[in-house]
């Protein structure tokens, strides 16, 4: 199969558009005067528009879901002395993640009107930031791939260190820092990759890890692919987060600014774990597979942590963060099982907390434009003024707790239907003597408490904040207002269609994650 | 030695210098090698006299004729263009600009000091001569014919017109060099504009 | 005569315009040297064009040189006169402001 | 040999979407529709009423055969299918999960309960509510939990079911929080809190539900592809899946290859799975929630917390049923018996009248537990009292809703007293349903309880097993508290003088509508009983109703297993022990149902004994019971105070460990840097600044070339070119 299926005929530019509209319309805004912020809101909403047009059409149009490989591919010499060129395509499992990421950053410009000091520049960077992300999703190329993470690193570092809360500037640095300390981790490895199978391209990256090809040095005493793999993997659980490095999350959550933190929690956290299933899984299979219960564990471990730190939250948006910690543990845990419902309920918990999460954000978001603090015990009874927003606050939490119905069952009881099901770190005499129990069963047993303390935290908040007695302050807060809706309605609607029918994003994927499969050695 | 002798001394040596170049000329390349005898003796001792005289004027008038001797060169190496314009411009040109500049500047009789000539010439002249040899290895590489398979010179003053014009060759040069001129002279008519400072009476500084 | 011969001239004139520079204590004999240097140039090009392989662009760079010998002699003289108003001599140390 | 034509199934379908329509449609424009809304769903629920009960009769009642009729959905793909997962039919079946409907005997039963006691319920609260400000909202949340229900009952996969489980979860969670956000309802803090508590503690039992179905998902195939590569079973290869039919026929033909032998971890499931009904149905350690779910307002609790919600934890437990190895039985009967005797002693010291109820419905759950428990016929038993239970239940919960409805909501049973006169049809309706509950012959209860009390006879006297000795003891208790405390709400509600006058004098019968239901209720609770036998009530089989609910067996032997309830809980009900059991069992009911009764007329009744001094003899033990065993601080204390603790402590390791290695990273790098400058600032620092020095020095003698004479420069210039050329020449 030819790899890139580079023959000229089909290079279709489709994809190079979607990226680069966000760069024109970058351009478009930064000529636009900067007293005109009404102009600039505009231009900004048509460019982050028409992305979301395209991508609709591609989602639903021009990519056909069951050929598998990947599609729309665009492919020339960019570096030629380096041998670094721009290769883009689209497969199973990035084309909803690339849909998500329009649908937000849709959102995020209405949602930007109540961020303080608006500025042009604020929509500059959005744009900016746009261009990085969606990039990210469609490169082929390990060395664009890098490019595009380090362009987004950029314009997300001022979104939070100018239009931030009080500590911006520590949240902004943080947030830098972790996430460059990961992407420099991912260059050596990346370069490690180029010099010992001379080619960036991940099919070909790909092609080679599967038969093992790989025979560059040893580092630390590790294997050529383990050190890669251990490599690539803290770069991007720092941006899942996974556990031991997801401190920056709720900081960068609390500092930023209402669409600034429902595209980082949207989209960015989605980064890590794409980037796991895109570059680190199927290029270093074999180092995966030996380390996948490590995964499992870390995974389980912030579910199960997540929920009970966001337990112990006063703050309404850090808790919201916490629950990104913990719903992102499902991803890793998915991805650990190896198992095909497991791999598909972590791309498909991808999707769903995405929207799930970002609805929970503008939630919190509402309420903190009226009421300009989030102690959650500060509130009371908002039901009674705001019985709309009550309706849509609950579903927006419910479909994050994983109620059925809701888009978010559907992907935790695959990932832990799945995760039951996986072998990983069954030893041969168990298999021969029909023990079926091994690490992922228990993990699975552990991650339950995690679901039930889910379920607490969220119930608890929601209980704080708008059942009781109505908090006389409060007594006068409009409801919803038409933008805030416009914003959250969307995403509600896809939380609810996707739990009714989740194939309209498993149908998608179903072929992209069965050849993962095929990647595997012993039988998933 | 009075100054009257050393002026005296000075030119009997330079004519003397000149007859013999031009001797010597005659005699290796007949009158062709006169010409250039010739020719070159009287560059070089145009300048030697400007360096030598007192007076800035003679030295001005000594520089002409240095003008002429090189115009006699280019004659003699077959540019004819260049030589008239060379006498046009330096001799009427420059010249002329250089007798403005001694007129309007105080005579300084002097300031000329012998020793100090002679010393900057003998070290100059030793240093030249140390450098000669490697000059002259540098020129090996120049693809340069000997004298004996040389076109015969022709009259390329149409070519060398023609060349001023022709896109491929010197039209933008030739343009550039106008505008440099037009520039030029505004420039110096400005710097040499006269203040209006001068024409109030300076108080006592 | 070789192409020597005319090297020597020009390399006699350019030393003598040095000379000319340095030896004399007057402004205008820096002028009066520049223009012997600009000279003995001008018959190197003119000369080695002619011994080369003959093309034009020897003779028309020297035309150029003389070109912008004459602009330059007019600058000149304009800074000599306003040096001269200046510092009401004509002697070049005597200009030394640049001296800090 | 299956009776349901397509069409029956598209009127299946209907039953379950027509509430979801109802709920959609109001939830959009109930607030402008004429009376917001409550007609149309109530016509709703009357059409369902209809489907149900015209496929009950034409299909169920009829039918008496050996097959129970059963649709193999997906396989006929005659019935409606669902894929759920992939809409791709290339995706292998365990992969993508095709979901159908599954109607036998048990889901025709409960599908017509609930139709029933839904349209009643529905009925009731159009008067009962009829007041309140989000009336709509009310109506839309109750039907929207009728489809959770119905669809529940009709899901053919565990999956499904479990799907509509957590979501009627969340429905009991809104409507118990009714009452939350209505800023006039004195209550208001305490519903928050309620509805929280139950969404949390039915959580924890559907989070073992889902391990177990996650466990027999995976497990059941393997086991049974090992089984049939060691040819201990032949057949082909069996690919994993949710429903129940390929759960039975793994599950049966596992255990018999295992010669009756139940591998462990299949107990461990069956254990989960049991955790998920604990849940649910408020079982011991669980069951916290239902009193505090007497928050919400009484047609819901009528509906849902004594109806049908609870209910879904028996019907689970009964579809599962096949899955439960004996040990696991044990645990169940154990449970069962001991919820339906503590909550009976607490019912008796609640003065609440919805509180006495709600540990009656507890009460009554346990039984149905423990009744399954006992197996073999014991499985008949408890889903049939849960059939019973669920009509006179309502009733009951209706009428005192109409009572408290009367005396302007109020709940405490010492205000009340003498209201028979006032609220004449509401007594009628209690009494008979008090009765029913209590056993009295003739009416519903007796029925279900005598077969209970008679099929732990039979299970004890087959098999000597502790958990069956704990049921034959607590179980005739439990039976005789229930009639005492029953009697007791009744004494004191509608009997004696009224002893708040003001209430007394306010006390009105309730309107039309709520009347009619009570009424529609109480008649069922009478006749539901003996309606359902269709034979002689002493004899053990035979009844319509058992070889309705013993589908089971019927099913796989008809799938060429062999699975046979009663031989798989090795309880050989011979025919005599059977009939001996069943007349002990008519014994032992009658003689409890007197002596509590004539307690209950003694103390309260007659006023002979004043209850003051029994309870101050009683003393501690009277406390105890009065504070509910103090499970509710209990748990409050420690699971709920751990957990928050737990969730500090971890909130404080983030901040400080985690966080704080961060951050002492940062501190170290700010010491490191504090360290670094100094070290900048005197050693590197002074070598530049020695280094500024000498330049500057140096400078100064250079400076001396300065002349700014022009010539000089001329003569350094050619100096220096001079000089190169040397060197250049002599090297």
């Amino acid at each position: 199969m030819d790899l890139l299926n580079t023959n000229p005929d089909n290079l279709s530019t489709l994809l190079s558009w979607l990226t680069f509209l966000p760069l024109i319309g970058m351009c478009v805004v930064l000529l636009l005067p900067a007293s005109n912020l009404r102009a600039i809101k505009i231009t900004a909403g048509v460019f982050t528009f028409i992305p979301l047009v395209l991508a609709t059409q591609m989602y639903f149009g021009t990519f056909d879901k069951t050929v598998s490989g990947y599609q729309m591919v665009q492919h020339f010499e960019w570096i030629k002395a380096l041998g670094i060129n721009y290769s883009v395509g689209v497969d199973g499992l990035s084309m909803p993640l690339l849909w998500l990421t329009t649908i937000l950053f849709f959102i995020a410009v209405p949602a930007s009107e109540t961020v303080p000091r608006l500025s042009k520049a604020y929509f500059v960077l959005l744009l900016l930031l746009e261009l990085g992300v969606l990039g990210v999703f469609v490169s082929l190329d390990f060395f664009l791939f890098y490019v595009y993470w380090e362009i987004m690193l950029l314009p997300m570092y001022f979104l939070i260190g100018i239009w931030g809360g009080p500590q911006r500037e520590y949240a902004a640095i943080k947030f830098f820092l972790y996430t460059l300390a990961g992407s420099v981790l991912m260059l050596i490895a990346v370069i490690a990759l180029r010099l010992d199978a001379g080619t960036f391209s991940i099919p070909e990256l790909v092609a080679i890890g599967k038969a093992g090809g790989f025979t560059g040095p040893a580092l630390l005493g590790m294997s050529f692919t383990t050190w890669v793999f251990w490599f690539l993997f803290v770069a991007f659980a720092i941006k899942i987060p996974a556990f031991p490095f997801h401190t920056w999350l709720p900081d960068a959550h609390v500092q930023a600014p209402t669409p600034i933190s429902v595209i980082l929690a949207g989209i960015l956290l989605k980064l890590g774990g794409y980037g796991l299933l895109r570059g680190c899984f199927p290029i270093v299979p074999d180092a995966f597979q030996d380390f996948a219960y490590v995964l499992g564990i870390l995974g389980v471990i912030a579910i199960v942590y997540g929920a009970y730190v966001a337990l112990g939250q006063s703050d309404f948006k850090k808790m919201v963060a916490y629950s990104s910690v913990s719903h992102m543990g499902f991803v890793l845990l998915g991805m650990a099982a190896l198992t095909e419902w497991g791999m598909n309920g972590a791309a498909l918990q991808m999707f769903t907390h995405g929207i799930s999460s970002a609805a929970c954000f503008l939630v919190v978001g509402v309420v903190y434009d009226r009421a300009h603090h989030r102690d959650l015990n500060g509130f009371g009874g908002l039901a009674q003024p705001m019985p709309r927003y009550w309706a849509m606050a609950t579903i927006a939490f419910f479909a994050s707790l994983g109620l059925p119905g809701m888009a978010g069952f559907v992907s935790e009881a695959l990932t832990m239907v799945g995760a039951f099901q996986s072998q990983v770190g069954w030893t041969d005499e168990a298999i021969a003597s029909g023990w079926m129990w091994g690490p992922f069963q228990w993990l699975t047993l552990i991650a339950t408490i995690g679901i039930v303390m889910t379920a607490a935290y969220i119930l608890w908040a929601l209980q704080r904040v708008f059942l009781g007695t109505l908090n006389e302050k409060y007594a006068d807060f409009k409801d919803i207002s038409a933008r805030e809706v416009f914003s959250l309605a969307p995403l509600l609607v896809l939380c609810i269609v996707l739990g009714i029918f989740p194939w309209y994003i498993l149908d998608w994927m179903e072929v992209s994650i069965s050849d993962l499969m095929q990647i595997l050695t012993f039988a998933g | 030695m009075s100054i009257l002798h050393q002026q005296r001394a000075f030119y009997g040596l330079l004519t003397l210098a000149i007859l013999t170049s031009v001797g010597y000329g005659l005699v290796s390349h007949g009158a062709e090698g006169m010409a250039f005898g010739f020719f070159s003796s009287f560059t070089i001792a145009g300048s030697l006299m400007c360096i030598w005289e007192r007076s800035v004027v003679r030295s001005a008038f000594s520089l002409m004729a240095t003008f002429m001797g090189v115009a006699g060169l280019f004659l003699l190496l077959g540019s004819d263009f260049l030589a008239m314009a060379q006498i046009l411009i330096y001799v009427g040109g420059i010249l002329a600009l250089i007798l403005f500049g001694v007129m309007l500047t105080p005579p300084d009789l002097g300031e000329r000091s012998l020793p100090r000539i002679g010393g900057t010439l003998v070290l100059v002249l030793g240093g030249a001569s140390l450098v000669w040899k490697h000059v002259m290895d540098a020129t090996e590489s120049l693809a340069v014919l000997p004298v004996e398979e040389l076109t015969p010179m022709t009259s390329q003053d149409q070519s060398v017109g023609l060349a001023f014009l022709h896109p491929e060759q010197y039209v933008v040069a030739f343009e550039l060099a106008a505008f440099l001129l037009t520039v030029a002279l505004v420039a110096a008519v400005y710097i040499a504009r006269r203040r209006t400072a001068d024409f109030e009476p300076e108080e006592a500084a | 005569m070789g192409v020597e011969a005319y090297m020597g001239v020009a390399g006699v004139l350019f030393v003598l315009g040095i000379v000319c520079i340095i030896s004399r204590r007057n402004i205008l004999y820096v002028l009066m040297g520049i223009e012997m240097i600009l000279n003995a140039a001008n018959i190197n090009f003119v000369a080695i064009n002619r011994f080369g392989n003959g093309g034009l662009e020897g003779r028309m760079f020297a035309i150029f040189v003389i070109i912008l010998a004459a602009a330059e002699a007019a600058i000149a003289l304009a800074i000599v006169l306003n040096v001269f108003h200046l510092f009401q001599s004509i002697r070049p140390s005597d200009a030394d402001m640049l001296r800090d | 040999m299956n009776t349901l034509t397509p069409n029956d199934y598209l009127l299946l379908l209907a039953v379950p979407l027509i509430p979801l329509l109802g709920y959609v449609v109001q939830i959009f424009f109930g607030r402008n529709l004429p009376r917001k809304g409550d007609w149309m769903l109530l016509g709703g629920m009357f059409i369902v009423m209809c489907i149900t009960v015209y496929m009950f009769f034409v299909h169920a009642m009829g039918h008496v055969g050996p097959a129970p009729f059963w649709n193999e959905s997906a396989m006929t793909a005659d019935g409606p299918v669902f894929r759920w997962l992939y809409n791709t039919s290339d995706v292998p079946g365990d992969q993508n999960l095709i979901a159908g409907i599954l109607y036998d005997g048990l889901a025709a039963a409960m599908l017509m309960v609930v139709g029933v006691v839904s349209f009643l319920v529905h009925l009731f609260s159009s008067g009962y509510m009829a007041g309140d400000r989000r009336y709509h909202i009310f109506f839309a949340n109750i039907s929207l939990f009728t489809f959770a229900m119905l669809g529940l009952i009709l899901s053919d996969n565990i999956l499904f079911l479990f799907v509509f489980w957590e979501l009627m979860g969340f429905m009991s969670y809104l409507l118990i929080g009714h009452f939350a956000q209505d800023p006039d309802s004195p209550r208001i803090k305490h519903a928050a809190a309620a509805c929280k508590k139950a969404f949390l503690t039915t959580r924890v039992g559907d989070t073992c539900l889902f391990f177990g179905m996650a466990m027999f998902y995976f497990l059941l195939p393997r086991e049974y592809n090992d089984l049939l590569a060691q040819g201990a079973i032949e057949g082909e290869r069996v690919i994993s899946s949710f429903r129940f039919v390929d759960l039975w026929t793994m599950g049966g033909q596992i255990v018999e290859a295992n010669n009756g032998e139940y591998p462990f971890w299949m107990s461990v499931a069956g254990l989960f799975t049991f955790g998920g009904t604990v849940g649910k149905s408020a079982q011991f350690p669980l069951h916290i929630w239902l009193p505090d779910a007497m928050e919400g307002p009484t047609p819901v609790s009528a509906m849902i917390h004594a109806a049908t919600m609870v209910a879904a934890g028996v019907f689970l437990l009964g579809r599962m049923f096949p899955m439960m190895s004996p040990e696991v039985l044990q645990i169940v009967i154990a449970v069962g018996a001991f919820t339906a005797l503590f909550a009976a002693t607490i019912g008796c010291t609640v003065n609440d009248i919805k509180g006495v109820l709600a540990y009656s419905t507890i009460s009554q759950l346990g039984f149905m537990v423990a009744a399954i428990g006992t197996g073999g016929l014991g499985i008949v038993a408890g889903l049939f009292h849960m059939v019973t239970h669920a009509f006179f239940k309502a009733c009951l919960f209706l009428s005192a809703g109409s009572v408290i409805h009367g005396c302007h909501h109020e709940q405490d049973m010492q205000k009340m007293g003498g209201l028979r006169k006032k609220m004449p049809i509401t007594f009628m309706c209690m009494l008979i349903c008090t009765l029913a509950i209590a056993g009295m012959p003739l009416f519903a209860g007796y029925y279900s309880k005598d077969r209970i009390i008679a099929s732990v006879i039979d299970s004890t006297l087959t098999q000597w097993r502790g958990a069956n000795v704990f049921a034959l003891v607590a179980l005739p208790l439990a039976a005789m508290l229930t009639t005492f405390y029953m009697f007791r709400l009744i004494f004191l509600t509608f009997f004696g003088e009224p002893r708040d006058q003001h209430i007394h004098d306010h006390a009105h019968e309730s309107p039309i509508p709520m009347t009619a239901a009570l009424i529609g209720l109480a008649s069922l609770g009478m006749f539901g009983g003996h309606f359902w036998l269709a034979g002689d009530p002493l004899s053990n089989n035979g009844t319509w109703f058992t070889n309705l609910v013993q589908w089971q067996t019927m099913y796989v032997t008809s799938r060429g297993g062999s699975l046979d309830l009663t031989s798989m809980n090795m309880i050989a009900v011979t025919e005599h022990t059977a009939h001996t059991g069943h007349v002990w069992a008519v014994g032992v009911s009658l003689s409890v149902l007197a002596l509590g009764f004539f307690a209950a007329l003694w103390i309260y009744g007659l006023k002979k004994l004043d209850p003051a001094r029994i309870t101050s003899k009683l003393g501690l033990v009277y406390e105890a019971v009065r504070d509910k065993y103090y499970v509710d601080e209990a748990v409050n204390g420690s699971v709920i105070r751990g957990t928050m603790g737990l969730a500090k402590g971890q909130k404080w390791i983030d901040e400080n460990i985690i966080d704080g290695t961060v951050l002492g990273v940062g501190r170290l790098g700010r010491g490191l840097g504090t360290l670094c400058a100094w070290i900048d600032k005197n050693i590197v620092d002074g070598a530049v600044n020695w280094v500024g020095n000498t330049t500057q020095a140096l400078g100064s003698v250079a400076r001396l070339l300065q002349t700014g004479r022009i010539q000089q420069y001329v003569s350094f210039a050619v100096g220096g070119a001079l000089l190169l050329a040397a060197f250049h020449i002599l090297t």
